[in-house]
């Protein structure tokens, strides 16, 4: 479903791959290749069987690679309910607007108790439930999460978790970045392990969380 | 390695410091050669005006009216004298000061005439005096140009003669025509905060202080940025003064008579001082409210009755008209004061000197007596002796009062100059005019 | 990710090169008679003082100042009132502009320090038109647009000359010393300091930079160099009115040449001078004022878009590259 | 009492003459985080482009708006792609001086294209006045008054209503994030540009039979236009009305009580003190003024 | 050493820190937990200067700081470090450590020796003359502390310095702290990372809303029903 070369991963449909490795070995950096960010020097991303790696981004986003970036970056000057009605502002996920709504608040209930206030003033938790929700709001066929536990609190790392978890047992394919290793690889299918920009390793969660190596350097055990 | 780097280059800087100490007590000061011969032959006149830049249009001229000068000069000829003309550009302050210096050191230029612009003139005329060098002013009104120099002859008017102008008209004739009596007048006085407003509405001030009338209003405001005067329109709507000198550019000259229209501000007699209130451009938004309003300035061909000039006078005038549409130029009011200013300096002054110096310039000009009919702008020439604190002043240059009359100034007053009688005096008030001002 | 490595060009090798174009400065008046070009490197030089004191504040510390004409305004008018009024010479005046358009640097860094990017910008630009308006209208004390003129009154001892060069080498001195105080600043711990504030003044802070402290020495120091130079001006043209000492376009032309040469560099603000007022004057020469001021303004827009670190960043390319070169012959020679 | 009323009535038409460009000047940084320093010189083309078309072709420029605005739209977009795209998100100095750069340029590339002459526009409504209760109103200013009120609404209404509105001040508040929702951030950007510039070409057209029509022009407004755009706080479209009317009034009020000259400066040391004391301006959001580029 | 006396801090509609009270000893290493948005980052700010807080007062070694910036209580010896780095990117790393050894009254040479010094203690000397601001940002939280670290600090205030590392960094990490530790220097280290927490810290206060909650021992906070309730979800089992 998605390739990238030189550092080539493949995401099949309905899968849940993670990405691994220190930081700075690149995984940022490949999401934000893969969203049209940021240029790619060379090499293709497929996207279903299409070639968009010359796609600006909103293009990309047209298509249903979503992701939800790094630092949750909601609108924090616009209401709960207006950050969510601009995840769907493509016009494939618009015609959908208010059944995924629907689905959203469903999901993410602390998030309609809310939706009139500034997203600004919502904690960090709740900003980052908000930014899934905006995520899923765009009807992904890939949805890509960048740290969606990091700066959280523990209970709130959980409450993520799982509500991730749930994303995927919907049938959303995603693609995940995340420092919580030991977490992600109990519900992701496959994962790379990144290192400089290659590919060092990759192989199924169970794989991974088993091998020495990756114990070793990411599991700190 | 880098020891020897440093002390080479320390060896160097005191070298050089020598060298350099050595040749600037060597060569002194740039005294330009004193002239020896007695009476001139040659001429070399630095001609010095904006032509780039935002006066341009007004210093390019002047210039013409100065070049077209010398070449009659040196056509007829009547002295066996041959001037020899340089120009140099002089936009702003620090521009004009170059270039007065070039022209006095590189083309050894024995007199500067200029400059269109007070505020280049002001910096310019000093610079030519450190040389030791003539400067003969012939477009510029700035009242410091001749009073704080030694080395100024000024063949136009002064800021300050046109201000006092204003005001005296204001007061007497003026007065007389709305039947005021003068301790009764009330007057209101409205300029832009440049050397051009502010120093002809000092004298004019001056002048109403010192008689029993009353300034009411007296507003100052930045010419280049003011898109708004209906203050200053309510303030004389409240003081309600029988006359307003407003001295202003085009563009606020316009926006003051436009609003003042929208406001409804009745103002009975109003008097503009040279700048926008006399040029075409002022007068085309206003059609016909622009009838009666007066400007105050040096008369030029095109306001007096030529008429009644002298022939010779009339003569001069067709040839500079024919020369200046033969090099398919312009001819305004600045190209007449930069002609005639040149053409009496060359005649009058020039062949009666002993020498270039000031000193023997200055003793030549004491002696010129132009009347105001030899002259094509109207008035005469008769310089200020150097005991006189506007040394150098051409005192015959006097203000006329001109009125809009059909879209064309004419002079009015004094009433012995005057080409035409007074209308609209005084102004019309607002509910009866008809037009809104538009072209 | 990119890792950038920054390498410094050696100092020695810039003082060394900053040491010989002094002595060609020096030597100049032995080889140019032309008053012309006199003119135009007096001017050169007072441009380049003017930029390298916008510098120290603007380069330095950031402060993208679109109001140092105000300064400039302040020593050209102190110097000059005082020995109009008081008979004090210049070169006593000078001191006292500098102290008073100090003072003033100094208000206007304590009530702006907290303010970033276009804030800043706009706010100096108030403080610029605020003290051009008090020139314009102060008539009193300042003669307003007529400007003030400088009688020719004793020489040298009251900072006037007949010689030009004497004005080469007064500029000259003053460009010597606002670049050593430049230099100085650079290289010291304010220098330090400033740049750190620059880049993030919360993370500065919390290493004990003191902020106010630093900026409004930074302010002052720029503010009172920028004096000087405005009593050099005025002693050169000897005649001083609002437009050309206090107008906002001034400011514009201070920023415009420490940017084009190179901000935040000691030697940029010196070649900006050396490019602009050289190419400005060919240009109103060649083509007149208003197309002059176009290409200026397009100058303006490609400088800062296409190399906004100025000229000085294409130079020290230049040596960089020049000094591989050679590197990489000596290896092939050993 | 009479006075006091048309004082205000001037101060408010005038207000609402710069209002229609500080909306637009400020939505532009807002958007772009770009202070605009050559926007009044679009309206200054605006005066220009009314005056030719009147003076070639008889145009009243109540219909060569409809002409004229198009034109500077479209230029709005040329200078977005060459410049002002180029200077988004680089330092201070780039996104402060491209555009004053831009500014020089064009203010003297209309010098050198009419020359400084002081040209002027009449239309039917030039001199023509409504008077209200006593207060004297002049028609052409009430009608660009009355468009300038009617473009700051119909653009909330937009900002604040509508997909692509949000979709904007979404590129405000996060490009990043705004992109990832699929805005074209650069088409945002574009349009943002295009529009403001649009709206002061306008108004140019509109305000050529008040005032006169020269290069510099564009200069005599732009610094209180600032002195707008940051009272109202920086990015704030009500905020920008707002103060626009305000400093109207102010300046017609201090211009009477003070004299022009000394009002001029009374409202500069209050613009100076706003930015000290305030500098997120009167209505604008904390923080605003540490966003810098 | 450290002494915050029920310092209150309100934001426009928002009380950020709720009459916290709290004491940090000379030598010790003290965690401080709480959810996202509980004010702990504000309170870092109060104790560092960086804002005032609207009652209440902070002690540093028996000074009350209520007048001093955060320049001067640098000066006295709290550093920090920024949950949003934020180092000095146009410069050099040499440089952004140069800083801060400059403000402690070091020459420039001896500063720039400080600076290498610390850099190859925190492992970044290779990185010397590296922008700032192309350094990853693991790397750049590094040079955070090494900023701080080089004013020679008795307190240094750690905000989420762990954040995006991944364990085995987390473990790197924790040593140099516990190194330091051993050297005299006492931390104050805002962490969401519990396990890593429990591991160094002598001492936990949690916050919550803005209010101290409760503080005590790793062990007995992981076990504490109010914490696991607002903060932690499940006890933390230590390792």
């Amino acid at each position: 479903m998605i390739a990238l070369h030189e550092a080539s991963i493949t995401v099949e449909e309905g899968e849940t791959v993670t990405v691994l490795g220190a930081n700075a070995a690149g995984k940022t950096t490949l999401l934000n290749g893969i969203s049209g960010l940021v240029p790619l020097r060379h090499g293709t991303i497929l996207f279903n069987g299409e070639s968009i790696e010359n796609l600006p981004a909103h293009e990309r986003v047209a298509r249903g690679l979503i992701q939800v970036p790094e630092g949750r970056l909601v609108f924090p000057f616009m209401s709960v309910e207006d950050n969510l009605r601009l995840g769907a502002f493509t016009p494939r996920a618009r015609v959908h607007l208010k059944s995924s709504l629907e689905r959203v608040y469903d999901l993410f209930p602390r998030l309609p108790e809310r939706k009139a206030q500034l997203a600004g003033s919502l904690s960090g938790g709740e900003q980052q439930m908000l930014a899934l929700g905006r995520g899923l709001m765009a009807l992904p066929r890939l949805l890509m999460l960048d740290e969606p536990s990091l700066g959280l609190a523990p209970l709130l790392v959980q409450e993520v978790m799982d509500r991730v978890a749930r994303i995927r047992a919907e049938g959303v394919t995603v693609l995940i970045v995340e420092q919580n290793v030991n977490q992600t690889l109990k519900f992701a299918d496959r994962g790379y392990v990144l290192e400089n920009g290659w590919v060092a390793l990759s192989g199924s969660a169970a794989e991974l969380g088993a091998s020495d190596e990756v114990r070793k350097a990411y599991l700190g055990m | 390695m880098k020891v020897g780097i440093r002390r080479v280059m320390f060896f160097a800087l005191i070298v050089a410091f020598v060298i350099t100490g050595g040749h600037l007590f060597a060569g002194g000061a740039a005294e330009p050669a004193p002239a020896e011969e007695v009476g001139i032959t040659t001429l070399r006149v630095g001609a010095l005006f904006p032509q780039t830049g935002g006066m341009a249009f007004g210093g390019s001229n002047a210039l013409q009216g100065t070049q077209i000068a010398v070449d009659l000069f040196n056509e007829t000829n009547p002295h066996g004298i041959t001037v020899e003309l340089f120009d140099a550009d002089a936009p702003d302050p620090a521009t004009g000061t170059t270039g007065v210096r070039q022209l006095i050191t590189q083309q050894n230029v024995d007199v500067v005439m200029g400059t269109f612009s007070s505020a280049v003139a002001s910096a310019t005329a000093p610079a030519a005096e450190r040389l030791n060098v003539l400067y003969v002013e012939t477009t510029a009104w700035a009242e410091g140009i001749t009073r704080n120099t030694s080395n100024v002859l000024r063949t136009t008017i002064s800021s300050g003669s046109l201000g006092a102008a204003a005001a005296d008209f204001i007061l007497t004739g003026l007065a007389e025509e709305l039947g005021v009596a003068e301790a009764d007048m009330r007057v209101a006085l409205v300029f832009t905060d440049d050397e051009f407003g502010t120093s002809i509405a000092d004298a004019a001030v001056g002048r109403i202080d010192d008689s029993p009338a009353r300034l009411v209003v007296r507003e100052s405001y930045p010419a280049a940025t003011t898109s708004d005067l209906s203050s200053v329109l309510l303030r004389i709507q409240q003081e309600r003064p029988h006359a307003v000198i407003h001295i202003a550019q085009v563009p606020d000259g316009v926006l003051f008579w436009r609003q003042a229209q929208q406001l409804g501000v009745d103002m009975p007699a109003v008097v503009g001082v040279g700048g926008g209130y006399g040029q075409e451009d002022f007068a085309r938004p206003l059609g016909t409210n622009s009838d009666g309003i007066f400007n105050v300035v040096p008369p030029t061909s095109g306001s007096i009755n030529v008429e009644s000039l002298t022939p010779e006078a009339q003569n001069l005038l067709s040839e500079l008209q024919s020369r200046v549409e033969a090099r398919g130029w312009t001819q305004g009011p600045y190209t007449d004061w930069g002609f005639m200013g040149t053409w009496v300096f060359l005649n009058e002054i020039v062949p009666n000197a002993a020498s270039t110096s000031i000193e023997d310039m200055m003793a030549a000009a004491a002696n010129v007596n132009v009347d105001a009919l030899d002259s094509i702008t109207g008035f005469g020439f008769e310089f200020a002796g150097v005991d006189h604190e506007n040394s150098g002043q051409n005192l015959r240059a006097i203000p006329v009062v001109q009125q809009w009359q059909d879209q064309r100034l004419r002079v009015t007053y004094p009433r012995d100059l005057a080409v035409a009688d007074f209308i609209n005096v005084p102004l019309p008030p607002w509910e009866e005019r008809t037009q809104p001002i538009r072209q | 990710m990119k890792i950038v490595d920054s390498t410094p060009i050696s100092p020695a090798a810039a003082r060394i090169t900053a040491a010989a174009v002094l002595v060609l400065l020096l030597l100049l008046p032995l080889f140019i008679r032309n008053i012309y070009w006199i003119d135009l490197g007096v001017t050169v030089l007072i441009w380049a003082s003017l930029a390298t004191a916008w510098n120290i504040s603007g380069g330095f510390a950031g402060g993208l100042s679109l109001g140092h004409a105000a300064f400039f305004g302040v020593g050209a008018y102190t110097s000059t009132l005082l020995f109009l009024r008081l008979g004090i010479t210049p070169w006593i005046g000078i001191f006292v502009g500098a102290v008073l358009a100090g003072l003033l640097g100094a208000l206007l860094g304590v009530i702006t320090f907290r303010l970033k990017g276009p804030f800043f910008v706009l706010a100096t630009l108030a403080f610029g038109i605020v003290i051009h308006i008090i020139n314009v209208n102060w008539r009193g004390l300042t003669r307003g647009a007529a400007g003030l003129l400088l009688p020719f009154r004793g020489g040298p001892q009251n900072m006037l000359f007949l010689n030009l060069w004497a004005y080469w080498y007064l500029a000259l001195g003053l460009l010597v010393l606002t670049v050593g105080i430049s230099a100085a600043i650079e290289r010291s711990r304010l220098g330090y300091y400033l740049v750190a504030l620059r880049e993030d003044e919360d993370a500065a802070r919390s290493l004990g930079v003191r902020v106010v402290r630093s900026k409004v020495v930074a302010a002052a120091t720029s503010a009172a160099l920028a004096a000087c130079v405005g009593s050099v001006y005025a002693a050169f043209i000897q005649y001083i009115d609002p437009d050309s000492t206090t107008q906002f376009e001034l400011s514009v032309q201070i920023a415009l040449v420490a940017i084009v040469g190179g901000m935040g560099t000691t030697f940029g603000p010196v070649l900006g001078a050396a490019i602009v007022i050289p190419l400005g004057e060919i240009l109103r020469a060649r083509v007149g004022g208003g197309a002059a001021l176009v290409v200026y303004g397009l100058l303006l827009m490609v400088i800062v878009l296409a190399a906004p670190n100025g000229a000085i960043a294409g130079v020290r390319l230049l040596v960089l590259r020049f000094r591989r070169l050679i590197q990489s012959r000596g290896a092939t020679d050993a | 009492m009479q006075l006091v009323l048309q004082i205000i009535a001037n101060g408010l038409l005038i207000g609402g003459l710069y209002a229609l460009l500080a909306v637009g000047l400020t939505l532009i940084f807002g958007v772009l985080r770009v202070v605009n320093f050559a926007h009044a010189e679009f309206m200054m083309l605006g005066m220009y482009g009314a005056y030719w078309l009147w003076a070639l072709y008889g145009l009243d420029p109540y219909l060569s708006v409809f002409l004229v605005t198009p034109v500077i739209f479209l230029l709005g977009v040329a200078v977005d792609r060459l410049i002002v795209r180029r200077s988004i998100g680089k330092p201070d100095v780039t996104v402060v001086f491209a555009t004053l750069g831009l500014s020089i340029f064009l203010q003297n590339a209309a010098l050198t294209l009419w020359r400084a002459d002081i040209r002027s526009v009449s239309t039917f409504a030039t001199g023509s006045v409504f008077v209200v209760g006593g207060v004297r109103l002049s028609v052409a200013m009430t009608v660009s008054f009355a468009v300038a009120l009617l473009f700051a609404l119909a653009l909330w209404i937009f900002l604040t209503r509508t997909m692509y509105g949000k979709g904007i001040q979404a590129v405000a508040q996060n490009r990043r994030a705004a992109a990832l929702m699929g805005i074209d951030v650069k088409r945002a950007y574009m349009i943002t540009y295009s529009v403001a510039v649009a709206a002061a070409g306008a108004m140019g057209v509109l305000v050529a039979p008040i005032f006169t029509i020269f290069p510099r022009v564009g200069q005599t407004q732009i610094v209180t236009i600032f002195v707008i755009v940051v009272l109202g706080g920086l990015g704030s479209v009500p905020g920008a009305v707002i103060a626009a009317l305000l400093v109207g009034i102010i300046r017609s009020g201090a211009g009477f009580l003070f004299g022009t000259a000394w009002g001029e400066l009374a409202y500069f040391a209050v613009f100076l003190l706003v930015l000290i004391v305030r500098p997120q301006g009167l209505f604008g959001r904390r923080g605003a003024e540490v966003y810098g580029g | 050493m450290l002494d915050v006396q029920n310092v209150t801090v309100d934001f426009v509609g928002l009380r950020a820190v709720d009459h916290a009270s709290f004491t940090v000893e000379q030598g010790q290493i003290v965690g401080l937990i709480g959810p996202n948005g509980a004010g702990k980052t504000t309170l870092f700010n109060v104790v560092s200067g960086m804002i005032r807080p609207t009652s209440g007062s902070v002690l540093f070694e028996g000074k009350d700081l209520s007048r001093l910036g955060p320049a001067d209580r640098n000066r006295l010896g709290i550093g920090r470090t920024f949950q949003v780095v934020k180092p000095f990117g146009g410069m050099t790393v040499l440089d952004n450590v140069v800083v801060g050894a400059l403000t402690r009254g070091q020459s420039r040479s001896d500063a720039r020796e400080t600076a290498r010094a610390t850099l190859d203690r925190l492992r970044l000397g290779r990185f010397e003359n590296t922008v700032a601001r192309s350094l990853p940002l693991a790397l750049r939280k590094r040079l955070e502390v090494a900023r701080a670290l080089a004013t020679g600090p008795k307190l240094l205030l750690l905000d989420e310095i762990m954040g995006g590392l991944n364990p085995t960094e987390v473990n790197e990490t924790l040593a140099l702290i516990q190194e330091l530790n051993s050297e005299g220097l006492t931390f104050l280290v805002i962490e969401h990372n519990m396990s890593a927490i429990m591991r160094i810290a002598e001492k936990v206060l949690v916050l919550n809303q803005g209010a101290l909650l409760t503080e005590g021992p790793p062990a007995v906070i992981t076990r504490d029903p109010q914490v696991i309730s607002v903060y932690l979800g499940e006890p933390i089992e230590s390792t």
